[in-house]
């Protein structure tokens, strides 16, 4: 146990500093601190950035384009981009479906797809979920017709996270609707541009569009962009999820926001005219999440290094998952208090880059309401929590 | 003692329910929210019409004499539809202090009009960079010939925006944090020098930042006591306060509603989701947080005329408990909904946001749970 | 809705103060506001106080020696002889067995047992709870084998409270082992004295003597102390379950350990030298409780109100047990954690009425911490709050 | 960074886990509690034998030389064993202040008897009507001749009535609640003028009452700098929170693991209550408690040795969280098992016991919480 930086450790994270010196812009920069409007240039531009240091992929095998790091390499790495302000890369390709096609994707697949998700030609979207299968996703009732080389494609997945920018989207179908459920689904690779693919906004409570539905009409999809074998998509549909929960605990972005929390803290007015940091009820708040952060961070330390130990993700990731979630809530529920009357405008063209028009309460303000009510998702997506404590139950407490 | 209501009381919030349910649905609310206003007159004619606005007001000027159950009673109606109009600001705070301290000449130029839906008021009493405590007051209105001239800037204002008269704290004496000096004044909101930066807020009802600069209204403009507003200002919020706690058990008495109907319709799993015991026990968690917020609204109410410090106990833990009730119960009927429950289509999120914006609005709960502490009697 | 008082009202409260004021010993009152152990005597004692100015069965109807009192009256009467210090009357044969058997008993059992249990001269104790039998409660699997006028009855009861001073239990026991669990079920009251029982202590987790095992080895149960018919027993059973969760708020006593908790916190030092009860935290704490007992009290009143209306406990009787219980529990942990270092030493011996020999701490300590565990049994007695959960579920919210 | 503990590490604490598992079982520990003495000598000597007193000691006064991990390491084994004898008052208190500030006689006349299990140490710290700050002490050190004479009360003394030496902090100068003036001196347990009150703890374990009156020690029983002890003492709570967490991780693991086994046995309805979803989360949210309570005491370990301002904020925010989690864990371990959970029978309660008593000591939660956000960075 060496709960300190190797001097090794310390000049990897110089390294990662001067990166992030060098090539997040300041007007980036601001944004992601300021908690503006990201847009598809936004998340791409990064992307490059990091792929032309050939950091994109941590989570790859070097043979792939990896970075071959350690678990503390990638601690470091992580918490410094997120406290920087650097956005952070998508999970669709890096992710989730990378991992899927190194694992059971054809040589024509690996050699196709790998390298344009990680130069970020093509971003990806995830088609699991539908309106019927939320928590209960192998009752999905997307069809795949076999048709010679042709799977015709017809139904609706949604949740799809910014679906409305994707070249390519990857989906579970049903192959074989007589089967048990689990024993039915394939997995499919479409592109998004095939005829018959209708991306429609959700708005989300905040007002936000992040997610969308997508609907598949007679879509036609070569049998070559079916990933392992038919009517075995379930197998990699876990395999995937299990890589899913990697990082979800955010310990990176909560870390930053407990330093923007206690600044805003800083600037606002308690109701005595002193500053609200100075409250001790609102400082003991501020405590309480800043000491569980701690915990976090060390125990999503312990599960790395055991997980280095056993080479598989484990449903440890499921405590991760449930504690990073509370808190990120938790903190965006602080800051939305810190602003007291000044949580109640609703300022939506305010988080737009260069808005200059009139503002109600601190500059800082607009984004903070709608940060807490877009954070109830952390607890939902990915498996909600009920979902990862029946997972903990199961395969943890052995019930 | 006794803990029923009238049948009046039952008869009339039978009518006002039956009026929202069948005029005043999600969709109807929706279109009000989008319109360029955020409020609809029409509705609001239809309240005056079924008497919710006159109820609580004093009989000789348009009112029916009502007490603040009868208010608690339009709040919960109002809390189940959602109604975005302008009630509190309107009638609660506005009217309420006319009828509290008002001359009578203002009551009888504003509280018929109120009652009859024809004048909108608003109360302009936080202020940028301040807090929740009431004496954090840096507006100023000084003596101008035998009228007085306003400077100062408000935010915050419910449907200050919409107003046609606002009523605004300001300090004619002392310094911020003195509880001495503050007066009440009534301003038209057409007052030359008085700008208005309107906008919806985050739960689809409307506010406003007002900017007063040298705003110059008549002596008969003042409301009770020059310097001594302090107690009408703590009275007004107190019943806020109280109508927000109503409006509360209203909101989480339809949320509870819609979340278990959702429980037992979904499907997951070959069953419905209302099966698994995790999320009963949650329904049931939510059900104990609304029946305890909705004692401590009827418990304030019963509180509203009794003295000072006994009203301000019983308002204090009411809003700390309340809140924290809105604040559990919205959540997890958000949760309970998943991946629905975070979008704009369904009242969930607008009924939770709503929730979360009334345990912010005039003191949240450590604000009121130190006001109580202050008076832990032994 | 009227919140405040009539006249009438503070008449009776002044009555009532009166009475305990005349009737109430200084020395019984130390016992209770000190926590100290009460004796069989100090119990009976004041239950023939009551009986003899008519007020020991407010929930019996007037004719079996009720009192006829308005639910306001109840509630005043409750709350008075609670802040004053007189010990709670016990439930087992008042609030028990009484309503069973004058619902169900013959004219012989009513006359027999109900005087009796008035004047305080039979001490009942229940047997209904087995080892095996929980909150499954119809497991149950003491037997009774019918052998012409008598019943043989073998088996075991357990959680049996203050058994140790009882002249009678009532019984639910199994006279056909081969119907439906529920349906094979007699009620019995068993004289205590009869060969073949055995009580057996059971120490808590604070060292206390207050519950026991009752062993049945061939007890001989005449038939005529049968409640009703054979194999009905369940019915009655949970009619009286019914019956017993009336008054489970304890908001009476809790009222009275929140002004000792206050009393407590004045005494007791903060770390910064002051005192405790103008630290905010645990002002805070205390504030808290308080505003949760408030709520309480007054959704106690409005279920009394609606039971007036309706004539019968409603499952609404779960809420008050469920938050009842969470609340004496939260002022039981108050107090201890008011003692700081104080809460350590384990003195058994202090909680003798008359103990004089050293003392760790202030006089007030020794019974805290022991209170606190034993308050553990709360959420556990009466119906599990997870029971009682599961019933709101099913009654109230139609799952 | 490295997150693993040694293979010689592991070693040591599967052989320490084998003889308690073997040696103090649930039985023998009740024969120990309920002894006269109220803890076994045997057992202390089979500790020191396996090397658990000496694990952390420096090599140069018969200890190992281990580190705060090896101590965390012994504690976690205690405390799935529930083990009642002297370790965080001999070992962690008394021959740590020793082994921090005490002169090379001093090491060399204790550290080696600790180790091999002769000597039992206390450390007299608290004061009746005082709370937790390590400053609020009234007991008084007047130099007396080329010595001092002790004059005070101290209370809730760990072991201090089995002890064979007492460190006591008293005041050399200055006032209560005064920083300088504090200085720590080592009395023999039966020097004349000091007496004892000895009792059982909440917990089964022993404390006692000390009273100081005139109790005369020499110049050489002085430990570190006169006036200046305050950062010692410091320095040994903050040891001894991190004992206490340690043990209360050793505590709930073993307490979730009882848990557990009791609810898939345990048959109700006729189904084990472990196949109710809502005991099931309950279990896992014990088993999230413990597994944040396990990292914090891991980074409250590894601070120790880091500067004072670091150390202490890192051990203050592994208190809170521990004690936060072994409150959720051992109330929920009692409900969990019903009847049977709230008497003396069955090892939960005492674990219980255990875990609420291990929240008291050394500063409650808020206390830590206060001492953790009078540091906030920034």
């Amino acid at each position: 146990m060496d709960f300190n930086f190797t001097p090794e450790e310390l000049a990897f994270r110089d390294e990662v500093r001067a990166f992030v010196d060098a090539e997040l812009s300041p007007g980036l920069r601001d944004k992601v601190l300021g908690g503006k409007r990201l847009s598809k240039d936004d998340f791409i531009g990064w992307h490059k950035a990091l792929y032309r240091k050939g950091w994109v992929a941590p989570n790859w095998p070097v043979e792939y384009g990896g970075t071959g790091w350690t678990a503390v390499q990638r601690h470091i790495f992580e918490e410094e981009l997120a406290d920087a302000g650097a956005p952070a890369t998508l999970p669709f390709g890096l992710r989730m479906v990378a991992p899927v096609i190194m694992a059971f994707g054809s040589p024509a697949q690996k050699e196709y797809f790998l390298p344009r998700i990680l130069s970020g030609e093509h971003w990806w979207c995830q088609g699991y979920s539908e309106p019927g299968s939320g928590s209960d996703l192998a009752s999905l009732k997307t069809r795949a017709e076999r048709q010679g080389d042709t799977y015709i494609v017809n139904g609706q997945k949604t949740w799809t996270t910014l679906g409305q920018h994707a070249d390519w989207i990857f989906c579970l179908v049903r192959t074989n609707p007589e089967a048990r459920k689990q024993e039915g689904i394939s997995f499919l690779l479409i592109d998004m541009k095939t005829p018959g693919i209708t991306v429609r906004p959700i708005i989300m409570l905040d007002g936000e569009h992040e997610v969308n539905e997508v609907w598949f009409d007679n879509v036609e999809v070569p049998v070559d962009n079916r990933v392992g074998e038919e009517n075995k998509g379930w197998t990699y549909a876990k395999f995937l999820l299990g890589h899913e929960r990697t990082g979800i605990a955010e310990i990176g972005r909560s870390k930053r926001w407990l330093k923007q929390l206690k600044q805003i803290a800083t600037q606002q007015p308690a109701s005595d005219g002193g500053k609200l940091i100075d409250d001790l009820r609102f400082r003991d708040r501020v405590a309480q999440v800043e000491i569980e952060l701690m915990a976090l961070e060390v125990t999503n330390l312990r599960v790395i290094a055991a997980e280095m130990e056993h080479k598989a993700p484990g449903p440890e990731a499921s405590l991760l998952k449930i504690r990073g979630s509370e808190i990120q809530q938790t903190l965006s529920e602080l800051m939305m208090l810190a602003l007291g009357h000044d949580a109640l405008p609703f300022q939506h063209a305010a988080l737009d880059p260069g808005y200059d028009g009139p503002l109600a309460g601190p500059d800082y303000g607009p984004p903070l309401t709608g940060q807490y009510f877009n954070m109830r998702k952390t607890t939902i997506y990915g498996g909600s929590n009920e979902i990862q404590k029946n997972i903990i139950s199961k395969m943890i407490l052995g019930f | 003692m006794d803990f029923n209501f009238t049948e009046e009381q039952r008869q009339f919030r039978d009518s006002l329910d039956r009026y929202l349910r069948e005029a005043y649905d999600f969709d109807t609310r929706r279109g009000i929210i989008g319109s360029a206003e955020g409020w609809s007159r029409a509705h609001w004619q239809q309240l005056a019409e079924l008497g919710a606005l006159a109820i609580a007001l004093p009989e000789d000027h348009g009112g029916f004499g009502g007490n603040a159950f009868d208010t608690l009673l339009v709040m919960e109606a109002l809390g189940r539809a959602m109604v975005v109009e302008p009630y509190i600001a309107t009638v609660v705070l506005g009217a309420g202090v006319i009828a509290d301290a008002g001359s009578d000449a203002q009551k009888a130029a504003l509280l018929p009009a109120v009652a009859g839906g024809e004048q909108l008021l608003a109360f302009a009493l936080g202020e940028p960079r301040r807090r929740y405590a009431l004496t954090q007051i840096a507006t100023r209105a000084r003596q101008d010939g035998d009228g007085w001239s306003i400077s100062g800037r408000k935010t915050a204002v419910l449907h200050g925006d919409v107003a046609d008269r606002i009523i605004v704290a300001a300090r004619t004496d002392g310094e911020i944090d003195s509880a001495q000096g503050i007066s009440l004044f009534v301003v038209d909101a057409d007052a030359s020098g008085l700008s208005r930066h309107g906008y919806p807020t985050q739960d689809g009802q409307r506010a406003a930042d007002l900017h007063f600069d040298k705003v110059r209204v008549g002596a008969d403009a003042l409301i009770g006591p020059q310097h001594g507003a302090l107690p009408i200002v703590e009275k007004a919020v107190d019943a806020a306060n109280v109508a927000l706690c109503a409006e509360a058990v209203g909101n989480m008495a339809a949320l509870i509603e819609q979340t278990v109907n959702y429980l037992k319709t979904r499907k997951q799993f070959g069953v419905p989701i209302g099966s698994f015991q995790a999320l009963q026990h949650r329904a049931v968690d939510m059900y104990l947080h609304a029946e305890q917020a909705r004692s401590m609204a009827y418990l304030a109410a019963a509180k509203l005329e009794a003295g000072v410090a006994e009203r301000r106990r019983a308002v204090s833990a009411a809003k700390v408990l309340v809140s924290q009730s809105a604040r559990f119960v919205g959540q997890q009927a958000v949760q309970l909904h998943g991946g629905i429950g975070v979008t704009d289509e369904l009242a969930v999120s607008h009924y939770f946001k709503r929730l979360t914006m009334i345990t912010m609005l005039f003191g949240d709960v450590d604000h009121h749970l130190a006001q109580f502490g202050g008076q832990l009697a032994a």
